[in-house]
């Protein structure tokens, strides 16, 4: 596939510009308190940021209806967030608690919202992405216009269900958006010691629908992008793959410093200085949209809508131990 | 109406296609061939190739797009070609389908039934005689489901179909040829409920599916040496009705197991535990087991036949059990 | 990748060539012996046969050597027998016998013979090629120069095992063939309703080597393509996918008629003109190897050669019930 | 020499590396990364990328190939990240692997160890905390091997690294920190034997990998109660060794089983079928289970807690039993 040639992005108002640059400040804001909250011990076990990642999930959520579906992974924070998730209630479920979105149970990487489409982080590498893709069976079914989007890593590639749901996409033109966040590893191991090819979107002809490589870090090219694959599934054309080009500048998870054994210093500087909060806070002075105090507004907006959601979820009850066993079953 | 087994699958899923728009089949061979076990013939013509699917052999794929699809308002009731194709499938099931309503804290529903077959004594070897059913009872999260007669697979698979929680409904290759009454139009048999079919007094004799008959059949020979067996389907393996079983022990004050899946940690052990744990007391003797042996499933007549479990076993033990 | 240039096949010797239309006779007598045991009842289960493939594993197998691996599926007869196995005892262990190759425990789709290579017939689909893959893994630890082939159907190109192994031989360019036997079909579903990419050898490209498609009812056309694909391997050049166009003139297992539901009369027909053992003997007349006699002492030979086996196996003992455990551990 | 149970278990490896040019180890981050949990760090300098070697997030794949690479002259030890994601290799584990010698009539060696680790009390929630070991014992043919501390896990992880049949060796996210004496050099614990941790006459807590500590404390506390517990640490989970089962049972007549993974068709269901069967005459009291509970594990630490085995739960049903 060509690059998107229309760019829908051309046509959003200055406002909805303004709302893309506080979802990824939202979505830094949230990951920061997660740490913070973590270091302080009341956020249990291993946490994956999304640092560097923002454009990914903003850009792309911006390009859905709610009606849509979406999974994601464990790194899957953005995308929840930019589909319009209780900002209060997905945290307070981060932390533990009864009024959680999955009221506890699920935790950070399993989180669901089906009333606006969030079918689930998850644990397992690409064990998501058939969730999606039935999703997207389920709309060609009943012949309705909703799509699915699942988003997940360069490893994610190599799992043996990713390519089965791939090719019945394929098979059944279903409205599906596979949308491959490539940020060069999984976990410590670089994608040339994972893969035989690294050109993650030509995995696509395997399967008879189009792959298509775009700058990940700059929210309008993903949103470009996935307007143009949501177009294209909405109206019969069938699923993309859509390979992302980021970098996570944080580690893996919260205890992996990230620089030293597997990559250098200069190597996650570099992708720093190409962090797409900076790059596209400079677009937006560059346009003339907002000054440097609009961007700092924007950024202490999104800086209070995390503040206001943690004190909610602080407040939140935990389960109470004796309903345990509550909804192993519908 | 008297039908056979395989007729009566047929019958339930079509009546629930009929009265259900939202339940739409998919699995390999199913539509366009109805079936390797012919199960489905006929159904691709009266509801059409949106609702009666072909897929490719990708089990991991389909039953996850199964989860996706019962999410969004479908209801789908997957054929597994054979129970051991199941490990192909195991984390789309036990990580995913068994933990989403769990994990989602119970806010969502999830309507997805898997039909599939396993048992041996087909000369179908290691990977095709598998009955696998106590993987799915150990990992909570979806309830797992038999039938021995065609009236319980008509109404048990109606009633599985309606369920809002994922089910394995486990059918039998001995069993797909064998007739019985069936009712006519609507009919449910309740998940979670056993059944006795045989009363007795002397010992209880615990099985499902195709095992049933077996013990059936050995409780005749047992009655003409005077010995009074009771035969309990457990029917639904998950969850159990102990009610049921405790009544039974109660009265009989022995116990044993038949299966032909394997022993240890299967079906028959969990019920032991169960029963010598909450019935101690009642028990004149320990519950005893006939089981699948704990090895692959020979390929050999001979050697499968001395594997498996047979009437010759289950009098032995019941007789045994008496002693 | 393109066609085999060289050809190895033309420096065959006649003895060679005819052995190799020995071969392909001694697999169809073979079946036919197993179906009729099948219909006497002396042969338990379902029975896969390969009527209309035998240039496949004839042709595949010249070209490997005694010490080189292969792995295979329940349609595999062809290849352990093409592979040098023991005929009485294979057939033994169809029959389930205690002087069969497995000791009866394994039967017919679980065939293990290591001395020769012969790593399993499979019942599972796709389930052998990790195996083969893990062999050609042994040798690239090892650094010896053997090689691995795994037959399988197009039907097997779905599954997920098959993806993630063909990734790591692309990887790590392991000493691999992947054959596909492309017969049209996996049971009753014709190739085009299970995957959106028919041209099969097409896959190869998204694990970073050559895939070729051939004419899988050419002995010769076979030989030549899997001696180029083993000379690559050896060398170190890594890993092909053989696609070899074939076609089953018989049903999925003895008791599919194979006509009828899924295909119609004429196809098997114009299949049935196209079989691989008649094609051949027309070539062996043709290039004045053989007679039309000479080609019908060759039948008989092989002929001969499975009514010894046939003897041998019917004459072995069953195993003892009391050994029934015997072998769950090494 | 005392160190910690990570370090017990690099020894094994490094000590076997260094013994027998066939073993080779793979999985995911395990060479230049050293393993998530840093088990392998410092081998792949030792050993070189032919015999330690990063594999794509691919579990079916590399578990499959080990077996090929097995039936070839290696002698593969392949770290899976987490005990859940055997999941998603099931088939090439149970279908394959541990079918293959039996269906070779027992005429091939499989010498391959599959290493993981499982538990919960993390946070890390339902796809990550599983103890999957029922379902490996169920289905016959691979040896279920765990070790409750740096000596056992040195001693048995060498010998399920010499064995020629398929085991599984089962760590414990718990496990790693602890500290213990190790013997240096050589050092075998043999597979199929339990050992008594604590010895003991008034009931018998059979547990193993993790639990066991708890049954240990659990044990102090009913000490001071006056209370004498034996603790078995049945270390092999397939094959089992009976013996020693039977002959603690036979000197306490009263026993119970603790493990954290779930109830139903678990260790502890195989286990008190087991003993009330063979050794009913010797049983005080009925066989009880302190196990998770049958709900996958929640993230919630107030639920897991509840959710899996406790001190506390140890103790209360020991005090029951001896009642
Ligand atoms: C089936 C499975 N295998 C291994 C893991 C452990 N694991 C968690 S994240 C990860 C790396 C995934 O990399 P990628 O898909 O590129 O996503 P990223 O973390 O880079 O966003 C691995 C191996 C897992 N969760 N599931
Ligand atoms: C995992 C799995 N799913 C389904 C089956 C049932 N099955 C046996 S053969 C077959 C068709 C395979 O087709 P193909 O790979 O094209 O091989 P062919 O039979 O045509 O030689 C199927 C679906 C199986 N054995 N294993
Ligand atoms: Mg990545
Ligand atoms: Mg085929």
């Amino acid at each position: 596939m060509p690059k998107a040639s229309s760019r829908p992005s051309e046509s959003l108002s200055d406002d909805a510009l303004k709302s893309l640059y506080r979802q990824m400040w939202t979505l830094r804001k949230f990951e920061e308190t997660l740490l913070q909250l973590s270091k302080d011990g009341q956020l249990r076990g291993s946490l994956h940021l999304t640092e560097g990642q923002e454009a990914c999930p903003a850009g792309a959520c911006l390009a859905l209806r709610k009606d849509d579906a979406i999974t994601m992974t464990y790194r899957g924070h953005g995308y929840y967030l930019a589909k319009g998730i209780d900002l209060g209630k997905v945290l307070a479920e981060i932390i533990g608690r009864e009024n959680g979105t999955c009221h506890g149970r699920g935790g950070k990487m399993h989180i669901f919202d089906p009333e606006i489409g969030v079918l689930g982080a998850n644990g397992i590498v690409a064990g998501g992405v058939p969730t999606a893709v039935g999703a997207a069976f389920a709309s060609w079914i009943k012949g309705d216009d909703s799509v699915a989007l699942s988003a997940f890593g360069d490893g994610a590639m190599n799992q043996g269900a990713m390519h089965e749901v791939m090719n019945m996409a394929g098979l059944w033109k279903l409205p599906m958006i596979f949308f491959c966040e490539n940020n060069l590893y999984a976990e410590m191991t670089p994608l040339d010691r994972s893969s035989g090819v690294t050109e993650v979107h030509q995995r696509a002809a395997a399967y008879g629908f189009d792959g298509v490589k775009i700058d990940g870090n700059d929210p309008l090219e993903v949103y470009d992008t996935v307007c143009a694959a949501v177009e294209k599934a909405r109206s019969g054309g069938g699923p993309t793959l859509i390979e992302a080009m980021t970098y996570r500048t944080c580690g893996h998870y919260q205890l992996d410093p990230g620089i030293g054994s597997y990559r250098t210093k200069e190597e996650v500087q570099e992708w720093k200085d190409k962090s797409p909060i900076i790059r596209f806070g400079a677009v937006l002075k560059k346009r003339k949209i907002c000054t440097a105090k609009d961007l700092k507004t924007i950024e202490q907006e999104a800086a209070d809508l995390v503040a206001a959601a943690k004190e909610f979820a602080l407040a939140g009850p935990e389960p109470k131990p004796e309903d345990v066993s509550r909804g192993v079953f519908a | 109406m008297e039908m056979t087994y395989s007729e009566a699958v047929k019958d339930a899923i079509r009546m629930e296609m009929r009265r259900d728009t939202e339940v739409v089949m998919f699995g390999e061979d199913i539509a366009h061939h109805g079936g390797m076990m012919q199960v489905t013939k006929g159904l691709l013509e009266e509801f059409g190739d949106k609702k009666m699917i072909d897929t490719p052999i990708s089990e991991s794929g389909f039953i996850g797009m199964g989860i996706g699809a019962a999410l969004r308002g479908v209801r789908p009731v997957i054929e597994l070609m054979f129970f051991d194709f199941a490990l192909v499938a195991m984390d789309q099931i036990q990580n995913q389908l068994a933990k989403t309503i769990y994990m989602s804290g119970g806010t969502v529903q999830l309507p997805l039934t898997i039909r599939t077959q396993g048992g041996g004594w087909k000369g179908a070897a290691a990977q095709h005689s598998q009955m696998l059913e106590a993987l799915f009872v150990h990992v909570p999260g979806i309830k797992v489901v038999t039938a021995s007669t065609p009236a319980d697979a008509k109404g048990l698979l109606t009633s599985s179909i309606q369920d809002n929680s994922p089910v394995l409904f486990v059918e039998h290759k001995q069993l797909y040829g064998i007739k019985g009454e069936v009712p006519e139009g609507d009919y449910t048999v309740p998940i979670g409920k056993a059944d006795v079919k045989r009363s007795g007094k002397d010992l209880t004799i615990f099985s499902y599916s195709y095992c049933v008959h077996m013990a059936l059949e050995a409780a005749e020979k047992l009655a003409a040496e005077g010995i009074d067996a009771e035969v309990v389907d457990l029917r639904t393996l998950n969850p159990l009705d102990f009610d049921t079983v405790a009544e039974s022990v109660s009265k009989t004050h022995r116990a044993m197991v038949v299966h032909d899946s394997h022993a240890r940690c299967g079906i028959g052990a969990d019920l032991a535990a169960q029963i010598q744990e909450k019935l101690f007391d009642e028990l004149d003797a320990p519950v005893l087991r006939v089981c699948g042996l704990d090895s692959p499933v020979p390929f050999s007549g001979v050697l499968e036949e001395v594997m498996l479990p047979s009437v010759g076993r289950v009098v032995s033990t019941a007789k045994e059990l008496v002693s």
